[in-house]
């Protein structure tokens, strides 16, 4: 059937421009598609591709070290297969195609990818829906932060055994890769993926994001590449850390196709989803929004994909030029040949360091966002905060080479990456200074979002002042590879940026779902795991002073205190977040209802209904005044304006 | 985009506002002021013996051995004090708005809202410029220091020259998958798998790796500097302690890289000259 | 619709670049070192390479890359460039024939850029295995070709479309971000052509011998 | 309180999850049994006074036959990358008497070729230095004549005893006259005595590039059972 006039004319989902004329007929395949299909054609395609390849390889294949490459191809063939056959299967090709054959999606299959009057069947297609996306990358960035958390007790466990070995070293050595790796994906999702997606385009007055179905991309995606990771635990694991260093890497089992193959998908996703954000947040903000009227969330997810989009295709190419190494046997990485270790490390640093800020800049940002409202005050000195972000953003680029001080590969290059490594010490301290600017002299309505802001900024002054130490050259001659920077990234990235999430989370939740998230069990959750995150990492700081090298599973009994109150810490913190997530489980099901504004906040998010109608608000808002406008006069400033001498007893005596 | 700059327009003063020194000391006079300030300061003397502990924790095992090692202790010592008095005055607000200021609960948002405090030009000021300061001053100090411990680690090369002076001992180090060893060239190629060192006397490392990455650490010494395969590393120090102290890999080297660990002897000057003979090299110079 | 994918496209080529960068950090990065002498493939230039145990024996055939290829390819993805942005000024001028030649012979020039690269990796004087250089040429060319089947997809949709009117007054700014990316693509083809030209022989002659203390 | 019912299966679920992934692994990753080297008497040490002497047998071959089955692994994955290379018979987790005198006698099966390091081609660490290389007294063998070597090195205890052992196993020629299986039929010989300190466990490994991948030490250089081990010295 053909698309008739009124419909052309109609604003077309997530724009309000009238289409080209509609050509092709609605319907179609794509609406048959979903996860099931995915699956299905995923590992369907890899069961194929595996056998094929294992058939055409010559058993006695083999690289020229001997190394029997059958096992390799096979398992290259398998994953290229599932990603091929999961992506077809899910319809992420469909739009493409139909746009080179010129048979666009029309208005109702847009509506129907939308997820219109699809009930809960839409969380498990390709939807195009925001806030669909959101509760998906929430669900399964959970799933991955699960399994490294998993990782993460079995890495604890071995350490805190002191008087026995557990599991293999390379057992033991492609856990803490594999933990490593998946907690920085998850992580970086964590924030920009559900929140990003579900609560910005509310927060800038937008009906969805620039471009839905790119949304939905990244989304399968990140989707995607998760199985590739756990495969590679049983293709002999990721034996090389979560960086994984060259030639090492070239020693690993085939599972470092896995990692190879998990990042090079992971940045596509990245890209897509920084490219989506970018678009949206400059293009479609409400009318009236300036940019001194952007709420600071908005500014802080803009950062993460500014940095992703250019930071992450270094790490991206570094892993095409690590797989060619291992399967064309070229030599990018191979001294033997040519090739250079210092190279790898540039590639990965110069994507490694921006991706810290990249986790950092969003939680910080969520709990600048929510602070003013459990304060009722506005955020103290805006401008600051956007300072902040901006200069951390400028910043994030120069200082990738402090990961490389000890390398050796150019060390008059030292003392410039030390002074670029300290100066971002000033935009990151002035973001502190919006946080204590605003809990002063705030009535704190100290709900679960707001004391896990406290927990945040906590850890990040601890982390902080600890990474003064690593950013100085002769310091980290000491510290560098120890546990103490264990320690300390754990302090940023978790402590920072895991409980920024959960506050967000519990911030956001009755949006999302209409219920609360629990309190009682909530707060239980979060503060056991953060009592056993000091205890956990305060202890790793004292391994780390004493001389414990980072990545050891064995180690001189004068560390063995400290490993076992850190384990014992670990088992706390895992339960703590296990509590979290029931707390979670729980509310979402059969939690307490909530109002569609219930912490009375004023930005834009929450003026709109929840759940939340298909395109967010019935008529576009239109902003008049700067975000945060909360609070009364204050009394001591008024009372300047009745200046006489005995103002002085007055004020004293108050 | 819209033509609006960054900043929130500012509310516009009272022309009878008082002068900032004024209103400072009338911002001294506030109830929570005089609270917070002694909170900072008991925080900041609470965190102060972090300083002594750090350094304990460092010298467990018989550091410092060297001056390098002496001025990495210096320096986390004086970054501890001068991080204290800045965090502690962030734990103090953060403590103070849980126990100071008011705090309510419940299911509602307060009726009553917070004062509207947007911004604080004083207070903005005195953050930026002492967290400006505080940064300034910690590169350069680090700027000296390691100017400083590159001198201490090359010196060896210097004090080759310098008539007088003790000439350097030279010393191959080379890492491999999960062994050290370690050659004297000067000694017509005597290799060990134990690092002797000569007491007081410069020591120049060649580093590098037959296989991946090692990282050359000798704790104690505060040394410490990646192997590289295919290429050459260097860097050097003057043992100033007798005793055994550890080489550590510090970097992931594969599955015994948590055993990819040895010993290091100082020893008196004629005492290395014997363990010399003993072992097969020539008598040093 | 059309700003908002401006800008989307923009955005994508910021990506693009920056892989590419990677690239060319690679390129120059292992000239300026020639790691163990082995940046040269073996018996392009007799390095001291031959000389160490360490490398494996590899055919003495091998030599540096012929120039103009290079150029020659660069020439011709310029030509389709320039055609595509013929077609986006017809396009934008209501001359749906111009749009239509000037997307159909884009797409046919593109299909034959990826001819001549195909031709020139595989008539390549040296292997994967060869050394520093060969790597980085190869994936410089593994690049190019990615880049073109972009643009074979791009051209290819932009030509269809032309033909079922979807590309008028209206919507011509689908020709138009084509255009951009294949501007983009054809600086990736430059900078490739001027690495693979000007930075043949390494800087460094006397790299150290792998796993030992001697220079070569 | 049916919410923190649920809250406590979550816990105890998420607890049983661990427990039972690292069993699994625990299991999968068994060291292979521990080979002993009983005391077979007494010997003279160099300083004069009687010792404990014990024995061990270790054989090195090229790959598994029908004769010589591959070490057994509970990880799947590993008969697969391992299969046809080279390991240590018949175990690599070794445990020797304190304070003795042991004899560790070597079969090699292996070819060989050029050491990195020709630190590892020399004895180090044997009471005089020597080792019994087919019936003669050598303190060290050609670089480019190595088959593998056994290198026990310093376990991260500063509580223990230094200890350090690398025993080069020389190659066997390409021409040697070879069985069905395709092992040569005399083997290199090789036996060294060495005195143990106080307990301690160590590590061992071998130093000469005989794996897979890059510089042929991926493989069975980088898995216990195969080319590398545990060493304990215990009081018996």
């Amino acid at each position: 059937m053909s698309v008739d006039a009124a419909v052309e004319t109609k604003t077309v989902f997530g724009s309000e421009v009238p289409q080209p004329p509609q050509h092709g007929a609605a319907g179609g395949v794509m609406r048959r598609l979903n996860f099931g299909t995915g699956l299905v054609g995923g590992i369907g395609l890899a069961t194929i591709a595996g056998w094929v390849t294992a058939i055409i390889t010559p058993s006695s294949a083999s690289s020229d070290t001997f190394a029997p490459m059958e096992p390799t191809y096979v398992y290259l063939a398998v994953l290229l297969g599932w990603f091929i056959g999961f992506m077809l299967g899910m319809g992420a090709f469909v739009g493409p195609l139909r746009w080179v054959v010129g048979r666009d999606i029309t208005h109702s299959d847009a509506e129907y990818m939308a997820g219109k009057d699809l009930g809960r069947k839409r969380y498990w297609k390709y939807t195009t829906d925001h806030k669909v996306v959101g509760i998906q990358y929430l669900i399964v960035a959970m799933l991955v932060l699960g399994f490294a958390g998993l990782l993460a007790m079995l890495i604890r466990t071995e350490l805190g055994m002191t008087w026995t070995s557990l599991f293999t070293p390379s057992f033991y050595n492609s856990m803490i890769g594999t933990h490593g790796i998946a907690m920085i994906i998850g992580m970086i999702v964590i924030i920009s993926g559900p929140l990003g997606n579900f609560i910005v385009p509310m927060m800038i007055g937008a009906r969805d994001m620039a471009f839905p179905r790119l949304n939905a991309l990244s989304l399968w995606l990140f989707v995607s590449a998760v199985p590739m990771l756990v495969s590679s635990m049983f293709m002999g694991g990721i034996q090389d850390g979560w960086s994984v260093y060259y030639p090492l890497a070239a020693q690993a089992p085939p599972g470092m196709l896995g990692y190879q193959l998990t990042i090079i998908v992971f940045a596509i996703s990245t890209a897509v989803a920084s490219v989506n954000l970018m678009t949206t947040i400059l293009t479609m903000r409400a009318k009236g929004m300036t940019w001194s009227r952007t709420p600071i969330f908005v500014y802080g997810i803009f950062a993460a994909s500014v940095m992703g989009l250019y930071a992450f295709p270094f790490f991206q190419y570094a892993q095409i030029l690590g797989l060619s190494d291992r399967v064309f046997n070229t030599s990018f990485f191979d001294p033997l040949n040519g090739g250079s270790v210092w190279l790898y490390e540039n590639l990965f640093w110069l994507l490694g360091h921006p991706e810290v800020y990249v986790i950092l800049i969003p939680s910080m940002a969520v709990a600048l966002e929510l602070m003013p409202v459990f304060l009722r005050k506005p955020l103290f000195s805006f401008n600051f905060a956007v300072a902040g972000i901006v200069g951390v953003v400028a910043l994030s680029g120069l200082v990738w080479a402090h990961h490389m001080y000890m390398t050796g590969w150019a060390p008059a290059a030292n003392y410039p990456f030390m002074l670029s490594t300290e100066l971002i010490s000033i935009p990151v301290g002035f973001l502190v200074l919006v946080a204590i600017g605003t809990f002063w002299r705030g009535t704190a309505w100290t709900r679960l979002p707001l004391m896990a802001v406290y927990a945040v900024v906590f850890n990040k002054m601890i982390g902080g002042v600890t990474g003064v130490y690593l950013s100085d050259v002769p310091a980290d001659q000491y510290f560098h590879g120890s546990m103490f920077v264990v320690a300390h990234f754990h302090y940023m990235l978790m402590g920072a940026g895991l409980f920024g999430a959960m506050a967000g989370i519990a911030f956001f939740f009755p949006k999302m779902t209409g219920r609360f998230l629990d309190e009682r069990i909530g707060s239980i959750g979060l503060w056991t795991a953060f009592v056993g995150f000091q205890i956990t990492f305060m202890s790793m700081f004292v391994a780390g002073l004493q001389g414990q090298p980072r990545r050891v599973l064995d180690f001189d009994d004068q560390f063995n205190l400290s490993n076992w109150i850190s384990t014992i810490g670990a088992y706390v913190i895992g339960i703590g977040m296990l509590i979290f997530l029931s707390a979670i489980i729980t509310s979402w099901r059969s939690g307490v209802l909530a109002s569609s504004n219930p912490w009375g906040s004023k930005s834009l998010e929450w003026q709109t209904a929840t759940p939340v109608p298909l395109e967010n608000f019935p008529v576009l808002p239109v902003v008049t005044d700067r975000p945060y406008d909360y609070g009364v006069p204050d009394p001591y400033e008024v009372e300047f304006d009745s200046t006489d001498e005995d103002l002085t007893e007055k004020v004293g005596t108050k | 985009m819209s033509t609006e700059t960054l900043i929130p327009e500012e509310p516009e003063a009272p022309t009878n506002r008082p002068p900032s020194m004024r209103r400072v000391k009338l911002w001294l006079q506030r109830p929570y002021a005089r609270k917070i300030l002694i909170l900072n300061v008991v925080i900041g003397f609470l965190l102060l013996p972090l300083a002594w502990l750090l350094l304990a924790g460092m010298n467990q095992t018989g550091a410092p051995a060297s001056e390098i090692m002496k001025d990495i202790e210096q320096t986390v010592f004086v970054f501890t004090i001068v991080s204290i008095p800045i965090t502690a005055f962030v734990f103090a607000v953060l403590v103070y708005s849980l126990l100071g200021w008011r705090h309510v609960t419940g299911d509602e948002p307060p009726m009553q809202d917070s004062p509207a405090i947007r911004t604080n030009r004083i207070g903005v000021i005195l953050w930026t410029v002492s967290s400006t300061l505080l940064a300034m001053f910690l590169v350069v100090w680090g700027l000296v220091e390691l100017a400083q411990i590159t001198a201490n680690s090359f010196g060896s090369i210097a004090a080759n020259e310098q008539p007088g002076q003790k000439s350097a001992e030279i010393i191959n180090v080379t890492g491999q998958q999960w062994v050290w060893t370690f050659e004297y060239p000067e000694h017509n190629g005597l290799t060990s798998d134990v690092l002797y060192l000569p007491l007081d006397r410069p020591v120049y490392f060649n580093v590098t790796s037959k296989d991946v990455i090692h990282n050359f650490w000798a704790v104690e010494l505060g040394v410490k500097v990646d192997a590289n395969p295919g290429a050459i590393t260097q860097t050097g120090v003057t043992a100033n302690k007798l005793g055994t102290f550890n080489v550590r890999c510090a970097e992931l080297c594969g599955m015994h890289h948590a055993y990819m660990q040895t010993q290091i002897q100082v020893l008196e000057q004629d005492a290395f000259d014997s363990w010399v003979r003993e072992s097969g090299g020539k008598k040093t110079s | 619709m059309a700003r908002r994918s401006r800008l989307g496209m923009w955005f994508f080529i910021v990506a693009d670049v920056a892989g590419t960068i990677a690239l060319v950090i690679s390129y120059t990065y292992l000239w300026s070192l020639n790691v163990n002498g082995g940046w040269a493939p073996p018996g392009a230039t007799l390095t001291a390479s031959q000389t160490n145990t360490a490398l494996p024996t590899t055919p003495p055939t091998a030599s540096f890359a012929v120039e103009w290829p290079f150029w020659a390819i660069l020439l011709v993805v310029v030509a389709a460039t320039a055609l595509m942005w013929f077609g986006y000024r017809s396009a934008r001028s209501g001359n749906h024939a111009g749009l239509l030649i000037g997307a159909g012979l884009s797409f046919l020039v593109t299909v034959a850029a990826l001819v001549f690269q195909w031709i020139q990796i595989s008539t390549f004087p040296f292997d994967a295995g060869d050394g520093a250089y060969a790597s980085a040429v190869l994936l410089l060319c593994a690049s190019n070709i990615f880049h073109l089947l972009l643009l074979l997809f791009l051209g290819m949709g932009i030509f269809m479309r032309a033909r079922k009117g979807l590309i008028d007054k209206a919507n011509w700014y689908q020709a138009q971000l084509t255009g951009y990316y294949m501007t983009w693509v054809c600086v990736a083809f430059l900078l490739g052509a001027i690495l693979t030209t000007f930075l043949v022989v390494s800087p460094n002659t006397d790299p150290a011998i792998f796993g030992t203390f001697k220079q070569q | 309180m049916k919410k923190f019912l649920v809250t406590f299966l979550t816990v105890l679920l998420g607890g049983a999850i661990v427990a039972g992934v690292g069993v699994f692994n625990a299991v999968q990753g068994e060291a292979p049994p521990v080979l002993i080297a009983n005391v077979v008497g007494t010997k003279t040490a160099p300083s004069g006074e009687e010792m404990p002497h014990a024995e061990l047998y270790l054989d090195v071959y090229p790959n598994s036959s029908s004769q010589v089955p591959q070490p057994e692994t509970k990880s799947p994955i590993n008969n697969v990358l391992l299969d046809g290379q080279p390991f240590f018979h018949p175990s690599t987790s070794l445990q020797v008497p304190s304070n003795s005198l042991v004899t560790i006698h070597f079969r090699q099966y292996d070819s060989g070729g050029t050491i990195y390091n020709p630190y590892f081609a020399k004895v180090h660490g044997t009471v005089d230095g020597k080792m019994k290389w087919n019936g003669k007294e050598v303190t060290e063998i050609k670089p480019d004549e190595v088959g593998h070597t056994f290198t026990v090195h310093q376990y991260p205890e500063s509580t223990q005893p230094y200890f350090f052992m690398s025993i080069p196993l020389p190659m066997n020629p390409a021409n040697a006259k070879t069985d069905k299986m395709g092992y040569p039929v005399d083997p290199q010989i090789i036996s060294v005595t060495f005195m143990t300190g106080e307990a301690g466990s160590y590590v061992w490994n071998c130093e000469f590039p005989c794996g897979d991948l890059y510089q042929e030490f991926g493989g069975p250089m980088q898995t216990r059972g195969w080319m590398a081990g545990t060493f304990d010295v215990v009081d018996v």
